[in-house]
Parts: C-alpha cells; sequence; structure tokens
C-alpha cells in the first residue's frame, strides 16, 4: 500500500504527538484569529481591573458614601453616583473581581468536578460506579436551573458561597457529560491499553493518561462555563439569591431597578456596558479557542 | 397572645345588663342597582382598577393579616364596625351593627345588635344558591375559627385572654359546637361580648378583615380553598383571584344605605377637590366591578397607571415625585399631571425603626454594670451616626416624616413638641461617645444586620455601613445577612437570633398603645419586642394606661413611657412615610387606605373617560 | 452534445483549484490538463493530498466553494463550458451525463432514506419517471449490479446493507440515468479484497455494456492496470506522467512513477518488510520548492530541477513526462 | 406492540431518576426550604402558637415520613392544599400552567424557526458576510443579560418613554387581539436572547451535516437546494432538533418563564413557583417539582421514540 509513506514515524507515541500537535496547531490557528485575539486583549484588561481591586490599587471607595444622590457624570464621578451617593464607576470596576472571582471559582470548580466524575463514569463506563454518576447526571439535570439554585440558596441559608455552590452543582454536567464520552473514545485507543497492560493503577491511568487527553474539552467548558457564571450572577442576584457579600453587576442591575422610575439609569447603563464588554470579549474568546481545538472545524 | 393581657387582670363577673331589643326593620333589601342622578350610560360595566404593591397571601379573613388582604376581605365580607370614609382624625362607625353597643358602666360586656335583612353574596354553597341572611351566630361562629388551629389564623391574638372562655375553647379542642360564655348570640340580631378585663380597643378589632362574618356553609362547602373563593356579605363579590390580581363584581344583593356625607366626616374645604358630593344620597357600591392588579414593582405599576386605559388610582412611587409633585404641603402637582389626575397625600399609619436587640451582651444587657454602660453609650453612638434624614432623601425622597420615639404622628397621642435630639444625626458627638467609653476600633463588636432579601434592604445595610464607618467603625465589622424569605427573618427576630432587628409596624387601630405594646417587657420574644427590652417603669405604666379610655392621663402615660424608650437609646426611631395617591380625573375618590382600610372602595364612582370628578372653579391645581 | 466529430468529450486545460487556509490561498490542483473521449477508461493516480480528488470532483464542479476556488483553465464537457454553466444547468448535467461513485460506501447514502426512496429520486428528476415507472427501474437496476433480493433492498435503509452492497447501490445510482462520463473516485478503498476485485469487475462490466468514459481516481495503480486504457499520475497538483497503462507501467519515466510502481506489493514476490519506499514527505503546498516539485524526494536531482519546473513534454511512445531527466 | 413494551422498559427505567429527583428536591425544597410558620403566624405569638402552626405544616414528624407522604401525593396526583392561600394545588396548577404555555409557546416557537432559517442562511453562505454579519450578531445577542432585554424592552415598548404600544402588564386572552398585545413584548424578549443561542446552535448542527458525504452524493445527483435542504441536512438533523426542542419542554411546562412572569406581572407557573419558593410554600413546591421530573422521565421516553421515528438507525432495544 502506497499510502504507507506517510505513517512512517508514527510509532506507539501516539498521544504525545497527538498532544503536541493538537496544542501547537491550536496556537497557531489561534494566532491567527483576529477577532479571538482582540478577545483575549480585552478580557486580560478586564483581568487587569480585577488584579487592581484585588490589591487595592483602584475601587478602595465602592463602599463609602462620596457624593450626593444621584450625582451627574463629573470629572471626579465618572458614571455619577447612586441612590446614597456612592461611586457607581468604582462600583462598577469593584464588581469586574467579583465577576472574575464569581466566573474563574465556578468555572475551575465545574472543570475539576465534571472533568474527574465523567472521566471516571467514562473509563468504568457500564460499571455500576459509571450509573451512579449518570444518574446524578440526570437527577441534576431533570430540575429548572433556577428552581435548582433557589433551593440550594435557600437550603445553605447565609452561606457566602451558597450561589458558587449552587452553580457548580448545576454546571458540571454538562462537562461531565463531554469528558464521560471522550473518555469512551480515548480508552479503546492502544497508550490507554499499553498502560494496562504495563499494570498501572486505575486512577494513575485516568489522571496521567486520560484527563490530559481532555485538556481542550475541559478548557472550551471553562470559558463557557465562566461566561454563563457571569450571566447567571446577574439573575441570581436581581432574585436575591445572588452575591452576599461586596458589589457586582447583577446588584447593580438590580439596584438600578430603583432607579428606573426616577429616570436614572447610570447603574443599568453602567453595569450593562461594563458586563457586555466582558462577556462580547469573553465569548470572541471562546470562539476562537473552540474553532483551535477543535481538529475538525476548519476556518 | 400577648402575656401582658393576662397579667394585669381578674377575671370579674358582670351583672347582665337587660336590653330591649328594639329591632328596626332594615329597608329593602335586595334587587335594588343604584342608579345615581349621573349615572351614565356605558358600553359594558362601570370599572373601577386599583393597584397593589403585593398580592395578598389569603383571602380567608382569619388570615387577613396585611393591608392588602384587609381590603379585599372588607369588601368581600362584613364587619361589625368600619372606619368613617372621610373623618380625619379616623373615626369608628357602625357598619352590620345597627348602632353603638350597649357597655356596662365596669367596661366589660358589650351587647351589640346588628342590622337586619343583610344577605350573604349567592353562592353554590347555599341551598339553592341563593344568599342566606346573615345572623348573629355568624359573628359567633367567625371569630370561633380564629381560635382553631386548622384554619392556621394570624389574628386571634386581639381577642386572647380578654374575651371569657375564649382560651379554654380553644385548649378544649376547638369545639365548635361548644358555646363560649363570652361571647354569645343573645337571639339572632343580639350579641354579647364579656371581657376579662377593660379593652378600650375591642371595637376597632370588631373593624378589622380578621373578625369579618362569615357562614359556615362557605367553610363547609370550600374547606381549605375559602382561601381563593370568599363568600361574604359586603359589598363586592370576588369572581377572580390570582397573584396578579383580583376581579370583584358588585354584590347585587347589597343592603341599600346612601351615603350621609355630614356622617361620613366630610370636610368640604379639604374634600371637595375629590368630588365626593356626588355620591351623597346614592347608595353604594357605585362600579359594577372592581379590579386589584397586585405589582410589585413600582414601575410597571406607575406604567399601567399613565397608560391612561389601565390602572386607574395608584400611591405615586416616590421616585416620581420630583417629576411630578409641584409641592408636598399641600400637595400639589405639576400642570402636566393636574391635567390629567387627582391627588391626596397622607401621613402612613405606622412607621419604620430599628432597634438593639437587648439579649446580645454586645450591644445589650451585660452582666458586668460597667459594660452595661458602655453598651449603651454604644448604642447612643450608633443612634448618633444613623442619619434619618439621608434614608428620608435617599429611599422617601423626603416625602416622609422624620420623628422622635414611637409615638407615630398619625395617632392623636402624637406630641409634635418632643425634641428630636434622638433623630438627629451628630457624628462628632458620636465619636466622642465611644471615645469616652472606650470604644476603639479594635474593640468595637462586629454589628450583624438583618435584612430581607432585596435590594432596597441590601442598600440599607450599605448606607448604614458607610454612616459608622465615619465615626470610625471599620467596614468589616459591619456584615450583612439577609434572609431568603420574610418568614426567616421573621423567625430569626422571634428567635432572638440578630442584634439589630430593622422592621415596619403597620398600626391595627389609631392608638398609640399599638406602639408601645412593641417595647412591653412581657412581649419579648417570640413576641413583638424585638428588643427584648425590659424597663420596670415602663411596663407598670404600660399596664396602667392599657385599661383606660382616652384620655389626657393616658396621653401622659403614653409620652412619658415613649421618653423612656428614647432615653436608654432602645434604637434608631423612627420614620413614617407619606402616602400620596393619584387618581385619574374621572374617579371619583377619597383613597386612603390607612386605618381605614378597604371601606373606601366601595364609595369609588367612575365617570366616562374624559369628564372630571373635580367640581368647576376649583382651578387646575389644589 | 455533437460539437465536431473529433473533440474530445472531456477537456480539461490548465485547470487550477485554490484552497482558503489561514495561511492564505493554496494550490490544490495547478495547471492540469487533459482530455478524454467517448467510452474511454483513465486512471488518475497519486498520493493522498496530490489534488487527483479535487480534480475528480471539479468535473461535476463538486468542489466546495468555500473555501475552495476555480482560479483559472477550463472543463469542457461535450462542448459546454462546465466553470461558466450556470447553477441549474450544472444541476440538469450532474447525475444524468456526468455521475460520480463515492469512496466511502458507509457514508455516501443518506441514512435516512431507503434506497429505493434515494434510486427513484435520480430516476423521476433525470428522467421523469412517474413513482411506479421508477420503482420498476430501480429494481432492475439493482438486479443489474447483481444485489441479491434486490426487492427486498429497495425498502431498506442503507445501514441495512454490506459495504459492498452499498457501493453496488452507488454505482446502480450512477448509472441510472446512462450516463456519458462516469466518475468514480476510490470506489473500492473502504472495501475488503474481495469485495474490491467484486465491485472492480462490476465497474468494467458495466462500463463496457453502456460505453460510457469512465475516470477511475484511485491511489492504488493495481486497480489502474486491471480497469484502464490509460493513466495519469499526479503529484503535489501537477500531473507528471500520464501514458498508456501498459507503457507506464513497463517503462515509467518520471522517477515519482518509478518509486509507485516499486512500492506496489506483489504478494507472491515480495515480503511486506522489504517494500521500497520513497523517502522523504511529500513537500507543503503552502511553501513549495521554486523547481521540481519532486526534486526532495528524487534520486536523480540536480540543480536545474531545483531552479526550474520542468513541463509536462511528449516523449516516446505515445505519452507525456514532467521531468528534467526522465528514466530512460 | 415494541414501541408499548419500550416505552414500559422505559418508564421503568425512569424509576430511579424519578427517586433522585423527588429525593434531592424534597431534601432541597422541603426539608432545608424556608419555614413557612413565622410567616402564618400573628403579630404577637407564643411558643405555644409556634408549635401548633408548625404541627398544622407537618414540620414536627420525620424526613421519610414526609417524604413516603411526598411521594403518596405524587402517586395520586393529589397535592393537597397551598399553605399561603388554601388554594388546592392542582387548582393553582391548572390555573397557571396554561397561562405559561400561551405565554412561552409562541416565543418558543418563533425563537427556534427563526433561529433555524437565520442558521441556514448562515450556513449557505458559511464564510461568507451573511454568516459573518448573521454569526456577529447572535454573539452579541448572547452577550446581552436577558434582564436587560426585558427591562429595556418593557421601557421600549410599553411605557410612554418610548413607543407605548402595548399594555407593560397583566395577563388577558379574552380574544385574539388582547392576546397578542399581552403577549408581543414578552415574546418578543425571549426571541430576542434565544435567538442567538438557537441560530449558533443550528448553524453548527447544520454545517457539521452539510459537510457529509451524502450530502455531497446529493448534489453529485442534481438534487435542487431545497430538496436538498429538507431531504439531505434538515431530515438528518432531527436527532439533534429534537432533543433540543423536547427538553425545553418540561421547564416551559412546568418552569415556567419566571423573569417575563415577574415583570410583566403574569400569573404563570413560573411566579406561582417562584412565590411558592420565597413564601416556603412546601405544597406547591412538592408538586411543581414532582411534575417536572415526571415529566422530565416521559420527555426521555417520547424523545426515545420520536429518534427512532426520525433515524431509521435508532432501533427501541
Amino acid at each position: 500500500m502506497t499510502a504507507g509513506m506517510a505513517r512512517n514515524g508514527d510509532g506507539v507515541a501516539v498521544p504525545a504527538t497527538r498532544r503536541t500537535s493538537l496544542w501547537q496547531t491550536a496556537l497557531a490557528k489561534f494566532a491567527r484569529d483576529r477577532a479571538g485575539l482582540v478577545g483575549l486583549t480585552v478580557v486580560a484588561l478586564y483581568l487587569l481591573v480585577a488584579i487592581g481591586v484585588w490589591f487595592g490599587w483602584w475601587a478602595t471607595e465602592w463602599a463609602d458614601i462620596t457624593g450626593a444622590k444621584w450625582a451627574p457624570v463629573s470629572a471626579q464621578h465618572w458614571f455619577g453616583t447612586n441612590i446614597i451617593g456612592q461611586d457607581i464607576f468604582q462600583r462598577g470596576l469593584y464588581s469586574t473581581a467579583t465577576a472574575f472571582e464569581v466566573g474563574l471559582v465556578v468555572a475551575v470548580l465545574v472543570v475539576v468536578l465534571g472533568g474527574l466524575l465523567g472521566a471516571t463514569s467514562g473509563f468504568l463506563a457500564g460499571s455500576w460506579v459509571d450509573e451512579i454518576v449518570l444518574w446524578t447526571m440526570g437527577v441534576v439535570d431533570a430540575v429548572p436551573f433556577y428552581l435548582m439554585v433557589a433551593a440550594i440558596a435557600f437550603a445553605l441559608a447565609d452561606y457566602p458561597y451558597a450561589m458558587h455552590v449552587a452553580m457548580i452543582s448545576t454546571f458540571w454536567t454538562t462537562t461531565g457529560r463531554f469528558v464521560r464520552g471522550e473518555v469512551i473514545k480515548l480508552r479503546g485507543l492502544e497508550f490507554v491499553e499499553a498502560a494496562r497492560a504495563l499494570g498501572v493503577g486505575q486512577a494513575a491511568i485516568v489522571l496521567r493518561h486520560v484527563l490530559p487527553n481532555t485538556l481542550h474539552i475541559l478548557l472550551v467548558q471553562m470559558t463557557l462555563c465562566f461566561v454563563d457564571a457571569i450571566k447567571a450572577e446577574v439573575v441570581l442576584s436581581f432574585l436575591g439569591l445572588g452575591v452576599k457579600d461586596g458589589m457586582s453587576w447583577g446588584l447593580m442591575i438590580s439596584e438600578s431597578t430603583l432607579e428606573f422610575l426616577a429616570g436614572h439609569f447610570n447603574n443599568l447603563v453602567a453595569a450593562s456596558l461594563l458586563m457586555f464588554g466582558l462577556v462580547y470579549a469573553f465569548n470572541m474568546f471562546a470562539d476562537a479557542l473552540q474553532d483551535a481545538l477543535d481538529p475538525k472545524r476548519v476556518a | 397572645m400577648q402575656p401582658w393581657h393576662r397579667r394585669l387582670f381578674f377575671l370579674r363577673s358582670i351583672g347582665g345588663v337587660s336590653l330591649a331589643c328594639a329591632v328596626a326593620l332594615a329597608g329593602g333589601c335586595g334587587s335594588g342597582v343604584a342608579e345615581g342622578p349621573g349615572r351614565p350610560t356605558l358600553p359594558g360595566p362601570k370599572t373601577f382598577h386599583h393597584s397593589f404593591e403585593q398580592a395578598p397571601a389569603s383571602l380567608d379573613p382569619v388570615q387577613a393579616t396585611n393591608i392588602y388582604a384587609n381590603h379585599v376581605v372588607v369588601n368581600a365580607y362584613d364587619t361589625l364596625f368600619a372606619y368613617k370614609y372621610l373623618a380625619r382624625p379616623y373615626q369608628l362607625k357602625p357598619n352590620l351593627a345597627e348602632d353603638w353597643p350597649e357597655i356596662s358602666p365596669d367596661l366589660l360586656t358589650y351587647r351589640i345588635r346588628l342590622k337586619r335583612g343583610v344577605r350573604f353574596q349567592d353562592d353554590p354553597c347555599f341551598p339553592g344558591g341563593r344568599g342566606r341572611e346573615l345572623v348573629a351566630e355568624d359573628f359567633v361562629y367567625s371569630l370561633k375559627r380564629q381560635f382553631d388551629p386548622q384554619n392556621r389564623p394570624q389574628g386571634g391574638w386581639f381577642w386572647q385572654g380578654r374575651i371569657v372562655g375564649i382560651d379554654a375553647w380553644k385548649s378544649a379542642g376547638s369545639d365548635y359546637a361548644q358555646d363560649i360564655p363570652g361571647l354569645r348570640a343573645l337571639d339572632s340580631h343580639t350579641l354579647e361580648i364579656r371581657l376579662t378585663r377593660p379593652y378600650p380597643q375591642l371595637l376597632d378589632t370588631f373593624a378589622q378583615g380578621y373578625s369579618a362574618v362569615v357562614p359556615h356553609e362557605a367553610v363547609a362547602c370550600y374547606g381549605r380553598e375559602l382561601g381563593t373563593h370568599p363568600v361574604g356579605s359586603g359589598p363586592f363579590k370576588v369572581v377572580a383571584y390570582d397573584t396578579a390580581r383580583v376581579v370583584f363584581e358588585r354584590h347585587p344583593g347589597y343592603r341599600q344605605e346612601p351615603v350621609d356625607l355630614a356622617a361620613e366626616g366630610y370636610d368640604p374645604v379639604k374634600q371637595r377637590y375629590t368630588g365626593v358630593e356626588r355620591i351623597a344620597g346614592r347608595s353604594p357600591p357605585f362600579v359594577d366591578r372592581l379590579i386589584i392588579d397586585f405589582a410589585n414593582d413600582d414601575a410597571s405599576r406607575w406604567n399601567s397607571f399613565t397608560k391612561g386605559d389601565e390602572v386607574q388610582l395608584s400611591a405615586l412611587p416616590p421616585e416620581r415625585a420630583e417629576a411630578v409633585l409641584a409641592s408636598l404641603n399641600p400637595v400639589r402637582l405639576q400642570p402636566e399631571y393636574a391635567e390629567k389626575y387627582q391627588a391626596y397625600s397622607g401621613p402612613e399609619a405606622g412607621f419604620v425603626f430599628e432597634v438593639f436587640n437587648f439579649d446580645f451582651p454586645d450591644f445589650g444587657y451585660h452582666p458586668d454594670p460597667a459594660r452595661e454602660r458602655r453598651n449603651k453609650a454604644l448604642r447612643c453612638a450608633i443612634i448618633k451616626a444613623f442619619d434619618w434624614e439621608a434614608r428620608n432623601a435617599s429611599w422617601y425622597f423626603g416625602l416622609a416624616t422624620v420623628f422622635p420615639g414611637v409615638i407615630v404622628p398619625v395617632v392623636p397621642e402624637f406630641d409634635p413638641a418632643l425634641s428630636r435630639a434622638s433623630v438627629t444625626r451628630d457624628v462628632d458627638g458620636a465619636r466622642r461617645l465611644l471615645r469616652d467609653n472606650g470604644w476603639t476600633a479594635a474593640n468595637l463588636p462586629v454589628l450583624v444586620y438583618g435584612q430581607s432579601a432585596g435590594v432596597k434592604q441590601r442598600m440599607f445595610y450599605e448606607q448604614f455601613r458607610a454612616e459608622l464607618k465615619q465615626i470610625g467603625w471599620p467596614p468589616e465589622k459591619v456584615v450583612l445577612k439577609q434572609f431568603a424569605t420574610f418568614g426567616d427573618l421573621s423567625r430569626a427576630w422571634k428567635e432572638s437570633r440578630l442584634p439589630i432587628v430593622a422592621k415596619g409596624w403597620g398600626l391595627d387601630y389609631p392608638d398609640a398603645e399599638n406602639t408601645l405594646q412593641l417595647f412591653y417587657g412581657p412581649n419579648g420574644s417570640p413576641g413583638s419586642n424585638d428588643a427584648n427590652w425590659h424597663n420596670v417603669e415602663f411596663d407598670r405604666l404600660y399596664e396602667q394606661a392599657a385599661v383606660m379610655l382616652p384620655s389626657p392621663e393616658r396621653t401622659a402615660l403614653y409620652r412619658r413611657m415613649n421618653q423612656l424608650v428614647i432615653d436608654d437609646c432602645v434604637g434608631m426611631t423612627g420614620l413614617a412615610r407619606n402616602r400620596i395617591y393619584l387618581w385619574h380625573r374621572n374617579v371619583v375618590a377619597m383613597p386612603d387606605r390607612e386605618i381605614v382600610g378597604g371601606f373606601w372602595l366601595k364609595y369609588v364612582d367612575v365617570l366616562p373617560p374624559g369628564q372630571s370628578a373635580r367640581p368647576e372653579g376649583l382651578g387646575a391645581t389644589g | 452534445m455533437a460539437g465536431v466529430a473529433d473533440e474530445p468529450l472531456l477537456s480539461v486545460r490548465d485547470l487550477a483549484i485554490e484552497f482558503d487556509t489561514l495561511d492564505g490561498p493554496v494550490r490544490a490542483v495547478d495547471g492540469v490538463s487533459f482530455d478524454l473521449r467517448c467510452g474511454e477508461t483513465v486512471g488518475l493516480v497519486g498520493e493522498s493530498g496530490c489534488g487527483k480528488t479535487v480534480t475528480g470532483l471539479s468535473l461535476l464542479r463538486l468542489v466546495p466553494e468555500p473555501p475552495g476556488r476555480y482560479a483559472g483553465g477550463s472543463i469542457r464537457f461535450g462542448g459546454r463550458e462546465l466553470l461558466a454553466l450556470p447553477e441549474a444547468e450544472l444541476r440538469a448535467l450532474r447525475g444524468r451525463d456526468v455521475a460520480m461513485v463515492f469512496q466511502e460506501p458507509m457514508t455516501a447514502l443518506n441514512p435516512v432514506f431507503t434506497i429505493g426512496s434515494q434510486l427513484t429520486e435520480v430516476l423521476r428528476r433525470h428522467r421523469g419517471l412517474g413513482r411506479r415507472e421508477a420503482r420498476v427501474q430501480a429494481l432492475a437496476l439493482l438486479e443489474r449490479v447483481h444485489i441479491p433480493e434486490a426487492a427486498r433492498r429497495l425498502d431498506e435503509y442503507p445501514h441495512q446493507l454490506s459495504g459492498g452492497q452499498r457501493q453496488r447501490v452507488m454505482i446502480a445510482m450512477a448509472l441510472s440515468c446512462g450516463p456519458r462520463l462516469l466518475v468514480a473516485d476510490e470506489p473500492t478503498t473502504a472495501l475488503d479484497v474481495t469485495t474490491q476485485a467484486e465491485v472492480l469487475a462490476e465497474i468494467r462490466r458495466l462500463q463496457g455494456e453502456l460505453g460510457m468514459a469512465m475516470i477511475l481516481v484511485t491511489h492504488d495503480l493495481g486497480v489502474v492496470a486491471e480497469t484502464c486504457a490509460r493513466a495519469i499520475v499526479m503529484y503535489c497538483g501537477v500531473i507528471v506522467e500520464t501514458n498508456a497503462t501498459a507503457a507506464l507501467f513497463a517503462q515509467p519515466r518520471h522517477p515519482y512513477t518509478l518509486g509507485l510502481l516499486q512500492s506496489v506489493p506483489r504478494v507472491r514476490e515480495t515480503r511486506l518488510a522489504e517494500l521500497p519506499v520513497i523517502p522523504g514527505r511529500v513537500p507543503d503546498l503552502r511553501s513549495l520548492p521554486p523547481g521540481c516539485r519532486f526534486a526532495d524526494r528524487c534520486p536523480r536531482v540536480s540543480e536545474r530541477c531545483r531552479a526550474e519546473e520542468p513541463a509536462l513534454t511528449p516523449i516516446a511512445g505515445g505519452g507525456q513526462v514532467a521531468c528534467h531527466h526522465p528514466q530512460p | 406492540m415494541d414501541v408499548l413494551q419500550f416505552a414500559l422498559r422505559k418508564l421503568l427505567a425512569g424509576v430511579p431518576l424519578l427517586v433522585g429527583v423527588t429525593l434531592l428536591s424534597f431534601t432541597l425544597m422541603v426539608y432545608f426550604g424556608p419555614d413557612k410558620t413565622y410567616e402564618l403566624l400573628g403579630k404577637n405569638s407564643t411558643a405555644a402558637q409556634i408549635a401548633e402552626v408548625r404541627h398544622e405544616l407537618g414540620y414536627d414528624r420525620p424526613f421519610f415520613v414526609r417524604y413516603a407522604e411526598y411521594l403518596r401525593e405524587l402517586a395520586t396526583l393529589d397535592f393537597g392544599h397551598s399553605d399561603s392561600t388554601g388554594a388546592k394545588v392542582s387548582t393553582l396548577l391548572a390555573r397557571s400552567i396554561p397561562v405559561s404555555l400561551a405565554l412561552e409557546l409562541p416565543g418558543f416557537v418563533l425563537g427556534n424557526l427563526l433561529g433555524l432559517a437565520l442558521a441556514l442562511t448562515a450556513a449557505f453562505h458559511r464564510g461568507r458576510w451573511p454568516d459573518k454579519l448573521i454569526m456577529g450578531v447572535a454573539v452579541v445577542g448572547m452577550s446581552v443579560s436577558f434582564l436587560i432585554v426585558i427591562f429595556a424592552f418593557q421601557i421600549w415598548f410599553c411605557t410612554s418613554h418610548g413607543l407605548n404600544w402595548f399594555p407593560v402588564r397583566g395577563w388577558s386572552a379574552a380574544g385574539p387581539l388582547d392576546y397578542l398585545a399581552h403577549i408581543a413584548v414578552p415574546t418578543l424578549a425571549t426571541v430576542f436572547v434565544a435567538l442567538g443561542y438557537n441560530t449558533r446552535f443550528y448553524r453548527a448542527v447544520i454545517v457539521e451535516e452539510m459537510g457529509r458525504d451524502h450530502v455531497r452524493t446529493a448534489r453529485a445527483f442534481g438534487t435542487p437546494p431545497l430538496r436538498l435542504l429538507w431531504r439531505n441536512i434538515l431530515k438528518n438533523c432531527a436527532i439533534p432538533i429534537v432533543t433540543r426542542v423536547m427538553f425545553t419542554i418540561p421547564s416551559i411546562v412546568i418552569g415556567g418563564a419566571l423573569l417575563i412572569e415577574t415583570a410583566f406581572g403574569i400569573p404563570g407557573v413560573g411566579r406561582v413557583t417562584y412565590e411558592a419558593i420565597i413564601s416556603g410554600d412546601q405544597p406547591v413546591l412538592k408538586a411543581v417539582v414532582g411534575l417536572t421530573a415526571s415529566l422530565f422521565v416521559l420527555t426521555l421516553l417520547v424523545t426515545d421514540i420520536l429518534y427512532r421515528a426520525v433515524d431509521p438507525r435508532v432501533s427501541l432495544q
């Protein structure tokens, strides 16, 4: 067979080459995606703002009453002030940090939880462990999202991270299902068989051989989760189930509902724009990432 | 039940007061639909479309716990007494009762005669579907329902320990076949009520939805669903009810009682602009259909109101005050609004206040007297830091009244001359107090501020935290704790789990006793004394005043008690909102839901669109 | 139709097809020219990626656009310029005058319709048959390609058939309207060896019976040897050699053709391990060397090869080769 | 017959799921859920009264007794009376579910059809400007918060600050015009927000299907575009489309549209549910959650049967 020449050099080391080539081509693809790069740059700017908030470089007076009620936009108050005289610009900046905190915590934990459970159940597909994980996913998915989140938020009463817990416990199933499917594909591959033949333990196989090969899925899921978490925060905070401590765009938007009638939209506009900017940029970034990491996608 | 009722009085028996029951036959009942002189022929039913900011949970009178439920209940049902439509200050008048009761000299026995010919609304629960006549036994039955736990009643505390034998009846298992000695129907139209001790506010309690008269047939027929399917003898019959709105239709069999404006307390100088003179001599209700929307969001309610063809009467959202009002006192609209709307402004019958919980050794009572003194300084400093005027400006747009103490402006005992020091912000004074008593940023306690969920509540907290920061209280030591439901917050109060309790209180009747009982020692948690404040002198004065009829002596006692609350820095108090109602010009109404409750709704009339109820020559505003 | 009597059925001239990639346009087919007469069979041979499949697809103008693009040249079929033909006329032509058989019988048929439905659809569209007639014809077609229990198969779905049967269905579909040209793109690659031989025999037989011209796109020189009168060898988007099959096999002139021939396993003579293989890799189409595209792998490479791209020139014995140093 | 057998087997397989969902929701929403006691107390209450109310609400009974009771209620579909209004839960749901359906179906159908149409347009012009424009706008739609859309549309369409064309709140389906007027803005908001997601989803599915070999085969046999679209693309996309559509149904029927219903004051099941949550009305909560779970299991079953209807490769085994 003539096609043999292309296969030269390929050996048992399938995962290594596959991985490097996947990440290398992904990086190359991503580097050429203008929208993705712009998105990433904007996200990085937001992250810088968040870091500044965490280190106390700016937005330190977000909780203070620094002006009159509903002061207009001015050099001192870039977005004006709110109903009790707090600076909306500072609150908007401060909320950026909250958004990253919520987005990152939720995205990372969702990916960890979904990745571990999905990989375990995929690797042991057909066993009782798999059955239990699948059952859990089914149960979680069968309860409408807002009901579930509200219930968890209430059940955890005044636990400050109730919202995070609620989001994580509902979001992980999507990642779990993806990873499970991929792992079922992977576990039939030769390198896993080889590792098994060498007597490597199951946990080690999952952690060292299988999970790393699902990294591209995890990364994409993480970006999607990040965006979902930020958007869900807005709605949950509006419903009074959201951020307990500090300030967030969701709180600002719900705060703004107190001001519509009086014709003041500064809070709404500030929070909406800031949030839209981050979410839009992140969506562009996530899209580019997906394109880059999906071997099937051709630009 | 209040422990405070029980402690004071011994059961006293009274001799029966023989009464000649001269029974006046009520005028022809039944079919009449009031055809007032100016009643226009409208296509379709004449409709009044009203709006509330909240939906009542249940329409069962035993659960008529808030003004929203009360509004619906008193229009679907009847009460023995009611508040006069137009009289200010508020005055009672007989409603189902034919006249004022006969009261024994020791103030312990009341004999009340009911009007004849009052009929329940037609409903399938009655034999033949036709509403039968309301009799005295119905009232006895209805009040018993407040003492039957199966109904989950919420108004029993008005009569618990006060009506002879009512508690025993409940502990014996709430058997409706058993009689209550202090609550009897002497004949079909005469009631006798015997009290364990004088209860000056008794007749007020009979003007509450809680005491509205329910026919036992309806309870038998609908059971728990009575809460969504009222069957009463009131001016309107509920035809549809859900969480978004309630729709009433006129009760065609409602008794004919032509309006006597003078008897309703009409003040031509202040009230003529409403056009209520148009209803004189006619029998309510005047509209065929009454719709009340429940919309807890001001914006959509206001939008609906200003659209023109939806809600016709709405409270003015404070946010719109600047745009709509030309002046507050007297209330006057900007010209473009005055062309379209009428307005009325009045103080709420209630107030908002925040008290410290003395159960918490960090703020209240402490085994160490020195620490207790320092705690008082702490409380007084917080009170000085608290900015009522900022609260008023931010949230009530300056439309509220800030007043010292706990006697609210709407009651006759209010003292306008009281010193305002306790509601005046004094940052320097607060800092000095803290410094002089050894309080520093390091040793100040953590203040947990409990609130129900909601962005407004959250902003209250932010405002409070920022104000405390200005007297040197570290912001991280002011912690918000929001409760998902009002029930959970209420539970925290009743279990004495919050160091500071911020709440509002709506008056049940126009008497300062109703707010002073909030500080009566035996009313501590789970009672209404959320501060768990125990002051010997206060308690003694309270017990003394509770059995007194209104008098200057009683007012003096009330005011002394008020001063005690202020002097011990029990809390930040208080603020009474002013409600401003706006309504379309073709609506004839004097809307005031304070105290009057829902009784005003049956007097509302609606003119054809484009017409104005406002009498000629009054000018556009005023 | 018609045209001058000696005009070829198909005439491809300087065909160039580009694909847009992240690194800019890439020429998958770069100046390909060949003719095909009625009834003639030609094999289009090369490694994967050499442009043979794209060339095959272009004959029905099926190259996906975008990312593909016809960058130049012409394809004349039956006297008409396909690259200028409106879409509606193209549709009338596809399946009726030019038919195609694809490589993957597993996926080339629509999985949610029955075999009968898919066959009759073509018959009804191109031959204007009624529902019943079309079904009769479809049955006849299936029998013609030797599908057992043809009547039952008509109501079955593709997934219920074996790979070989599906490919026969494909062939039946392709032949249903009596096309003048059949493009068969690796029709047997996905099948097992026995089925390969059967299907190939079927194609040969039918081609002979119907007298249609055929282009067989394949990487397998053995298949070409058995089926085609003439072979065209492609490398990196260009034709490097073309000749009558017998001549090509007897005397390959391009070093690449030679390499290909040497790598064909002759089962009885050579064991697989000893199979000679052309050293080196196919160059990246995105960065082709300036001279001959095969230079880097060529045992006979010279300075000239690296500087100047050889043109396709006639050689003795009837063929053409693009090489500065053809094999003697 | 095999469909019936299959259905029964599937239903049986749904039992563990049902148990799981009810147990989870019961634990979270009922056992740890909000306490209604303190909302049912009068202004002045005593410890004895608190105990009385707790007993009336059944809070003093053990966990598993209450859970078993719940299962019994679910099995008999008799959820008793609301703790808030005293209304029969079945009446409450029978009244509010049709409202939610009437409110949401137009938006749901429109959002999916429009999404499909846009996705087809984009997919057929893949890589060219219509695709880029549609997908760009879709991402914008996905990046705007639903809340903001609701507020903006409400202010714009329903108030005198904007066009003031439609009622700002309330619900009426007295006549077709009345009905249309009340659902117009909610539908618009729903469609606006759903469109981005739908378009992207459908485009991805269609693009994937368009790249399949059988599509190329069909083109090679001269299939006209519309026929290609129907026979080769849509019919083959049916599984992901059916999945997406079907799994939205339980949340529409029972979940309602909480935000829309709250903002527009529509007495649908979403609002009923949310009010039940925040007031701790456990009978209503139990009914909603139990019914959702049952509906979910039912949806799984119907979806599986539908799969077979749309794809001959799927067999009922």
